[in-house]
Formats: C-alpha cells, structure tokens, sequence
C-alpha cells in the first residue's frame, strides 16, 4: 500500500515540477506582459495543486491534511488576486468589464 | 549534499544579483528571493524557527519595506547617488573583501572538533521552564534578559523613525491614507485574508512554546496583516498621539518587566521563574509582547507621521 | 566573588532598568510628563551609580549578578568591576548636567505634546540604560544588544532639527554603526564558534592564542572602531556631533562614543588577559596618534565653533588608544602598564566632562548670538563670563594643562612613554597638547577680543544654564586634584594590573 | 564537506560580498541591501555552528538560534530607520 502511494506522491509531484517549469519558461519568453502573466498563473496554480495533491498521499493526518490544502487555497487567492493587481497596473486605461 | 551544494549555490547567485544588478527595484526583488531561499537554508540547517522568522521578517517585511522605498526614490535615484569609486578604489575594495572572506572561510575550516555546545545544557534545564521548544526557552528563559532589551531596541527605532516627522504632523497619522479601489478587489480580498491571517498568527505564537514558532514570528503575521488591511483601504494607520497606541506599544516590555522584577520576590532573581508557574508567567509576558511587537513592526513599516492629528 | 543573589546584584539590574523603564513611562505618558519622569529618576539613577561604585570600592571584588539565576555558559552575567563603577558614575552625573540643561531648550509644551522634547528625554533615558548595559555587560551577544540600543538610542538625536544636513549626517552615522556592530557579531560568532560560550569570563580562561582568536579579535575591534570613529573611521564623526543640538552632541561627543572604546578595553584586557599581542597594540596606538594630529590639525582649520569641537572629538579619541601600546608592553611589565591603563581610562572620563561642557557651552553661544562663526565671537566674553570660562577649563584638560583631569591623565600616559622606553608615543602627547592649545587659543582670543560694535544678541541665557555647564567643566578641572589613591577603583577586578599598583 | 562546512563557506562569501557593495555602491538604498547581505551572511555562519552543535537530540544548538531570531529582529529594525532617513532625506 504505502508502496503505491510513494508512487503515486512521486507521480503527482513531478507533474508539479513539470508545470512550474512550464510557467517559469513562459515567463521567459512569452513577449508581453500579459500573456507571461497568464502562463504564470495557470502553471503555478496547477503545479502547487499538483505537488500539493502529491504531499497529501503522505500526509500524517487530518490536521496535516487540511493544513496542506489551505496553503494551497490561500496561495490561489493570492496569486488570483496580485495577477488581477499587476494586470490592471499595465492596462490602466482599460474600460472596467 | 548534491541539494545542499546546489541550494548554496543558488543563493549565491541570487546575492550576487542583488549587488551587481543596476536597477535597484531589480536588486530589491532579488534581496526578496534571496530571503525566500535562506528561509530554505534555516531548514536545512535544522533551524526551523529561524526559517519562520527569516521568511516573515528577513524577506517578507524587509522586503516590502525595502520595495516600497526603491518605488519611491526610483524618480530621485541619480540625484541620491553620492560619488561613485573610482575603478581602483573598487578593485582595492574588492582585495579587501576577498581577503575578508577568505579569512572568515579559513576560519569555518578551522574550527574546532566536536564543536563545543550547549544544546546538552539546555536540554537539561529544559523541564525547569516548563517549554518543549528549546528555542524559546533560550529566547524566554536563560536569555530573557536579551529579549527584553530587544523589544526595547524595536521601540527605539520606531521613537527614531517618528522624530523625522515634520513638526506640524506630530502626534498624526503615519502615511498616506489609503482608500478602497474602485472595483473593491483588494479590500474584499482582505476581508477575507485578514481574519484567516490573524488565526494563523495567533497558531504560530501559541504553538511556539512546544513546537517551531514564537512571539516574534506570530507578531510579524499580525503585523502583516494589519498593513494589508491599511492598503486595502479598511483601516486608516492611528494618530501616533493616541494614549491608546502608546499603551499597546509599550505594555510589552512593561509587563516584561514588571514579572522580571517580580521573579525577585517569588523566586530570588530578576527574570527568574519558580518552577511551578514557569509556564505560565512566560506565557503572561508572551501574550503583551506579541501584541507590542506587532504594533511596532506594523508602525516600523508605516514611517513618520505624515498628515496632522486634526486635519 | 559577591553571591550573585545578593542587594548588591540587585542594583546592577536596577542600573539597567531604571533607565529603561523611564524610556517607556515617558513614551507613554507623553507631552509634559516626559520631562518630569527624567527629573525625577535622574538623582535615583546616580545615586544607583554611586551606591554600586561604593560597592566595589568596599568589598575591593567586582559585582556579579546571575540573571535568572541562569549561570554562564548558559545564561547570561552582568558584572561590575571597578572600571564600570567608575564609568557608570560619570554617566550619571553627565546625564544628570546635560539633563538640567536642556531643560530651557527642549521644554515641555503645556497643551499639545511636540516632537523635539518628547524624542529627546525618551531617547535621554535609553542612551543612560544602554550606556549602563554597556558597562556591565558580561555577555558578548547582550553587549550586542546594548550596543544597538545605544545606535538606535543616539541616531535620532542627530538629526532632531530635522535640517537636511543633519539628516545626511545621521545617516551616514548609522551606516557606520551598523557596519560596527555586525563585525563585532561576527567575531562574537566565531568566538562562540570555538570556544562554545559568549561569558567574557569564561572566554578568558578557554580562549587560546591562534588564528581564530586573531581573526574574532581583529575583527570585533575593527568593527568597535568603525563606532568609535578611530581614524581613519572618523569621517561620520564631525557632521553629527556637529549637527546635534548642543546638549544632544554632549551626549553623543562624552559618552557616546567611549562605549565602543570602552569595549575594545574589555577585549584586550579581559577576554584576551592571557596573550596580549605588542605588535597589534601598536598598530591600535599608531591609529589613535594619527587621529590626534589629523583631528587637531583639522580643527585648527574650522571656521564653526561646533566643528572645531568635534574635530578635537576625533583628536581626544586617538589619545585613549595610546593606553594599547604603553599598557601592553612586553619590556616593561606591569607597574607601568598600569599607570598608562589608569591614565587612558581617565583621558576617558576627564574628556567626557570637558567635551561635554564645551559643546554646552558653544550651544549657548550659539542661542545668544544665532550663529557659531568662531570670526564672529568677538565680545562674548563681556555677555557671557561664566560660558566662555567654562569653555577655557575644558580646553584646559583637553591641552593637558595642570591643573585638571587631562593634565593627569596625559601626564600617566606621558610617564609610561617614557619609563617603558617607547618615547615616540610621548612626543605624539607633547604635540597634540599643543595643538589643542592652538585650537582653544584660537576660540579664547576671539572670544575675550572687544566688539568693534555692540553685540545683537537674540537671547538671554539664564545664569542658571551657564552655572550647570561650569560646574561640568569644574568636574573636568577637579579630576586633576583628586589624590592618586581612588583611582585604584579603576583597577578592581584587574589583579592582574593592580599587582604593580601605583603606590 | 559536511553541510555545516559548506553553509559555513557560503556564509563567508555572503560577508564578502555584502561588504564589497557597503563600499562601493554610491546610493544609501543599496549600502542598505547590502549591509542586510552582510547580516544573513553572520546570521547563516551563526547557524552552521548550531547545526556543528548538535546533541542532546536537538537538531542544532538552540541558543545560537535563538540569538540569530534576536538578530533578524534588529536588523529589521535597522533597516527600518534607515529607510525612514533616506524617504526624509530626499523627499
């Protein structure tokens, strides 16, 4: 059992991996700011879920649990949030949707 | 090791970064990840109260401040530059530095085999405080008296920043006063973050007496969150001449104090703690100093006053 | 040893907490009690002072006190020898000068609280606690701490004005400061590295010469000078001492600025008893003899009184250095050693009431004519006797002219050139006594001229004001007089140097 | 080379560099970053002692880390008033 479940953690945390990797390229080499914003976004907030998803697997218990996913929902919120802030700074002329 | 080596190498980059980059914005944001990293050496080196600390305080609140700062004089940044080196005085600063490093480099090899400790001792005594975390017990307990002061240092420096005020703001607000954006985003993401970040501040001071954590990492949380909030327009920054601000700032070290002096009476020594009640004094003079700690931080953060008490 | 349990330790805490305590009371009460609560703690702190100095005086042993009951390694000791008491008194009785008066210059409003008094007697109290820390300090980490209470205590005081030039100087003094202090970290880290405790104490006995004592050694000492502004880390000095207001550059120019000095004794004399090193205690006093001719020179150039003042500041820095070389002198042992150790602790103490004095009096002079151009001093003598006489006693101890403190101390320091055979540091003395000369002739010849025209004064200055700055620059003058013997207090808890003694 | 050794090093390369730029960098803000480099260089030198004095079933020597805690906060203070000076200065 805890054979599968090291292969799975190990499984999900790559993929992690993989996606910050993907964000950080697009940071990179995407041209403008937005879309570097968007390729940040995405991939960071699939990568942490995905490592996240990952430590769950060994997790010791309920509190070590819940405590992994409110990081993750706390950093979702941030990111959303500060990704809307730095948008709205490079486009302040943009009519309000 | 091959993580070790490679993070040690990282951060030395990312230092690097932050002295030769020629922007300062640019620096400040690599001094930002440069916190962030070392935060991951204090785990390494087995100090997790320390990364808390470095993390919240280190990078998080001195960055900030120091991002804040850069935004500002970016505008002025030539005129503030005063003579640049020539380029032999920088090659003979650089000698000096490299020999400087080297010294102390020499020295880290040098030292001596096993490395002397007191981790036995404070081991020891450890049940004679009544904490679980050695860490604190030091901060709390056999080093009190450095605590103190240091809460007291905070102080000072938040006295020195509030002298440069201007003398028609004295006793006003620090800062501009922020107001809600028009959309709301912000002030409705604080309403959200606030009371969460408030909980966690609290868990991380309250763990601290068994587990990593502490008065100074749980105060930069509350901190934190106090100047969040004042960004997103919730609050306004108090008049410094509130008797009520001056009260929490100094409760801390007051109270400090006044169980220190009364460790002469129940216990035979200035910030000595019977053994029975150990815990629970400590714990008494953690609570106000969390409390007077985040105050200064967050005020440390927030300057001079800026606008008039009445106006 | 005195039982650490003891009344006695009890007023080493006291020394500490006093201060601190009316740092916080006046931060909280605010507005006009700020001032009150100084006045009222400044007799119980110098009496604190003086009960310890009776203490050690009496039981011939150094204070102790365990805090916590927490014994070093493990916890930290606060220790009092007869060098601290000696230092903690001349403190408080400063504190207690400069105190009264800034009374006029920094008074209380009666409605609304303003910035200047309220910064200054909070910060007044934390550099009195912070200097006390100093003093008694056993601990190498909790004297890093003291010494960032004293920068954060001292900076502000610079730049009270809040005039740019002030504000530039306050920042650059704090640049250097921290600079100081994180090399003085560094080398306690080392120490505590190899040796495995911060207790000066118990470093002494563990410390072994080598590499990494030099390096820690060097290193804290480097980093104490940059804080002491020792030639050639003097640059910051000028500007803030300067641009203080004068009762803050009193502070800052008598007290202040011996704290760093003070430490650098503790390492060379306490930590390191077992192996001091001639060769770096040239170097230390070949940096103070420049500082004496480049300070002096230099203040024999300046146009403003205050900087004239805060270059002979820089000048008077260099001469406590000489106590390295002549105390640490392989040839000649200890009985001379001694007499230059006695003699650079009082240039210490003699300065600071002189400096102290003159930078009150040249404030005062500065109110009464509204600049401080030393051109433009003519007929202050006539308006101001008593300010322009203490101005005279203070450059007297500062020339080394009997009778007064200087004059001793220059002439223990002159005494152990020569017995020791190191005669070169003895013209270095000659010659910066005369240049002080030069520089207080200067001032005196300006002050006592005739005006050409009668003096627009913009204040009276209360005889009250002058009064308190003599009877400083007094102080100064009757350190010459006192006889030999109590200065045996400076020894206490030194066997090593009160062996050869001065009798 | 145990961790300890090599935190030891980078430390003192830390130091190093820190004090190359309080030297040579001509504006306040960046003697500012600098001296902070130069204070995480100490504070991580401070650490690799601790974690040299492992025992007694601590990870580390606790009371360097508790002195790094303590020097962290008065850095940060520092670095406070520092700023506070230089946004007066040149406001």
């Amino acid at each position: 059992m805890s054979l599968v479940l090291d292969g799975l953690s190990i499984l999900a945390v790559c993929a992690g991996a993989f996606f910050f990797l993907a964000g950080t390229v697009g940071l990179l080499r995407f041209p403008d700011p937005l879309s570097r914003l968007h390729a940040l976004a995405k991939a960071d907030n699939l990568g942490l879920g995905l490592v996240v998803l990952g430590l769950l697997f060994q997790a010791a218990g309920l509190p070590a649990a819940l405590k992994l996913i409110g990081v993750w929902l706390l950093t979702l919120l941030a990111g959303a949030t500060v990704t809307q802030l730095i948008a709205r700074t490079v486009r302040p002329t943009e009519p309000q949707a | 090791m091959a993580f070790d080596t490679g993070l040690a190498v990282v951060v030395l980059g990312v230092a690097v970064w932050t002295i030769a980059a020629r922007k300062t914005v640019a620096a400040v944001a690599g001094f930002v990840a440069f916190g962030l990293l070392l935060a991951l050496v204090w785990v390494r080196l087995a100090a997790p109260d320390v990364a808390l600390t470095e993390a919240a305080i280190g990078s998080g609140v001195t960055g900030g401040l120091l991002l804040g700062a850069a935004t500002r004089l970016r505008r002025i940044e030539p005129s503030a530059a005063g003579e640049t080196l020539g380029i032999g005085l920088k090659l003979a600063a650089a000698v000096l530095c490299i020999l400087v490093a080297t010294g102390i480099a020499a020295i880290v090899l040098l030292l001596p085999e096993p490395a002397p400790t007191l981790a036995p001792q404070v081991a020891k005594n450890l049940d004679r405080t009544g904490l679980g975390n050695p860490v604190t017990a030091v901060l709390m307990a056999y080093r009190a008296i450095d605590t103190l002061l240091e809460v007291v240092v905070l102080l000072l420096a938040l006295v020195g920043i509030w002298s440069l005020a201007p003398d028609r703001a004295w006793g006003g607000f620090p800062g501009a006063r922020h107001h809600a954006d028009s959309d709301g985003l912000l002030a409705f993401v604080a309403q959200l973050l606030v009371p969460i970040g408030i909980l966690v501040g609290i868990h991380i001071f309250w763990v601290g007496s068994t587990a990593p954590g502490g008065e100074f990492q749980g105060a930069t949380i509350l901190a934190a969150m106090w100047i969040f909030a004042v960004m997103a327009g919730l609050l306004d920054t108090p008049a410094v001449n509130r008797r009520w601000l001056r009260l929490l700032l100094v409760i801390g070290p007051a109270v400090f104090l006044a169980i220190g002096l009364a460790g002469f009476a129940v216990a035979g020594g200035f910030l000595a703690y019977p053994e029975a009640y150990a815990k629970v004094m400590i714990l008494t003079i953690e609570v106000p100093v969390t409390l007077s700690i985040a105050a200064t931080l967050a005020l440390l953060v927030a300057g001079p006053p800026e606008r008039p008490p009445n106006g | 040893m005195a039982n650490y349990a003891t009344v006695r330790g009890f007023l080493l805490v006291l020394a500490i907490v006093l201060p601190i305590s009316g740092a916080l009371l006046s931060l909280v009460l605010g507005g006009r009690h700020a001032e009150r609560v100084v006045l009222i703690l400044m007799p119980a702190g110098l009496t604190i002072a003086v009960v310890i100095g009776a203490a050690v005086w009496s039981t011939h042993n150094a204070l102790q006190y365990f805090v916590g009951n927490w014994a070093p390694p493990l916890g930290i000791a606060y220790r009092a020898d007869g060098l601290s008491a000696a230092m903690m008194i001349a403190t408080a009785v400063l504190v207690c000068g400069i105190g009264l008066f800034a009374r006029s210059q920094f008074a209380s409003p009666q409605e609304a609280e303003t910035r200047s008094p309220l910064v200054f007697w909070t910060l007044l109290m934390a550099v009195w606690g912070a200097l006390n820390a100093v003093f008694i300090g056993s601990d190498l980490f909790n004297l890093y701490v003291a010494l960032e209470l004293l920068t954060f205590a001292a900076v502000p005081l610079v730049s009270l004005d809040g005039r740019a030039e002030t504000l530039e100087a306050a920042l650059r003094y704090l640049l250097f400061a921290l600079l100081g202090s994180i090399l003085y970290l560094l080398g306690a880290v080392l120490l505590y590295g190899a040796y495995g405790t911060l207790d000066i104490v118990l470093l002494s006995s563990r410390i072994q010469p080598g590499p990494v004592a030099w390096a820690a050694v060097s290193l804290m000492t480097a980093g104490l000078l940059a804080k002491a502004a020792l030639f050639p880390f003097h640059l910051w000095l000028p500007p803030a001492h300067a641009g203080a207001p004068a009762p803050a550059s009193a502070l800052l120019s008598g007290l202040v600025v011996k704290a760093p000095f003070f430490l650098v004794i503790r390492l060379w004399f306490d930590v390191m008893t077992r192996f001091p090193e001639p060769a770096a205690a040239q170097l230390l006093g070949g940096l103070g003899a420049a500082a004496i001719i480049f300070g002096s020179v230099l203040a024999l150039r300046q146009v403003r009184l205050k900087l004239l003042i805060a270059y002979s500041t820089v000048a008077q820095i260099g001469y406590l250095f000489l106590m390295f070389p002549l105390a640490i002198n392989p040839q000649t042992g200890h009985p001379w050693g001694s007499t230059a150790w006695t003699g650079g602790v009082l240039q210490a103490i003699s300065h600071a009431f002189a400096k102290a004095a003159m930078f009150m009096a040249a404030g005062l002079i500065a109110e009464a004519l509204g600049h401080d151009r030393i051109a433009g001093l003519a007929g202050v003598g006539r308006v101001l006797p008593i300010t322009v006489f203490a101005f005279a006693l203070g450059g007297l101890s500062l020339m080394g002219l009997p009778p007064s403190g200087g004059f001793v101390a220059k002439a223990m320091l002159l005494t152990a050139a020569v017995a020791g055979g190191q005669w070169w540091w003895a013209v270095v003395v000659l010659t910066g006594g005369l240049l002080a000369g030069g520089y207080v002739f200067l001032v005196l010849a300006q002050a006592l001229a005739d005006a050409s025209e009668p003096l627009n004064l913009l204040s009276i200055i209360s005889p009250g004001r002058q009064v308190v700055v003599a009877v400083l620059a007094l102080g100064a003058v009757l350190l010459g007089f006192v006889p030999l013997r109590p200065f045996e207090l400076l020894q206490i808890g030194h066997p090593d140097l009160a062996m050869g003694g001065l009798r | 080379m145990t961790g300890a050794t090599l935190y030891g090093l980078c430390a003192a390369v830390l130091v190093g560099l820190g004090l190359f730029g309080l030297i040579v960098h001509p504006q306040p803000l960046r003697k500012i970053l600098a001296f902070n480099l130069i204070g995480s260089g100490v504070f991580v030198l401070f650490g690799a002692v601790a974690l040299r004095g492992a025992a007694a079933g601590f990870g580390g020597d606790p009371v360097p880390q508790a002195l790094v805690i303590t020097g962290i906060v008065v850095a940060f203070a520092a670095t406070a008033l520092a700023v506070a000076l230089l946004l007066r200065l040149f406001r």
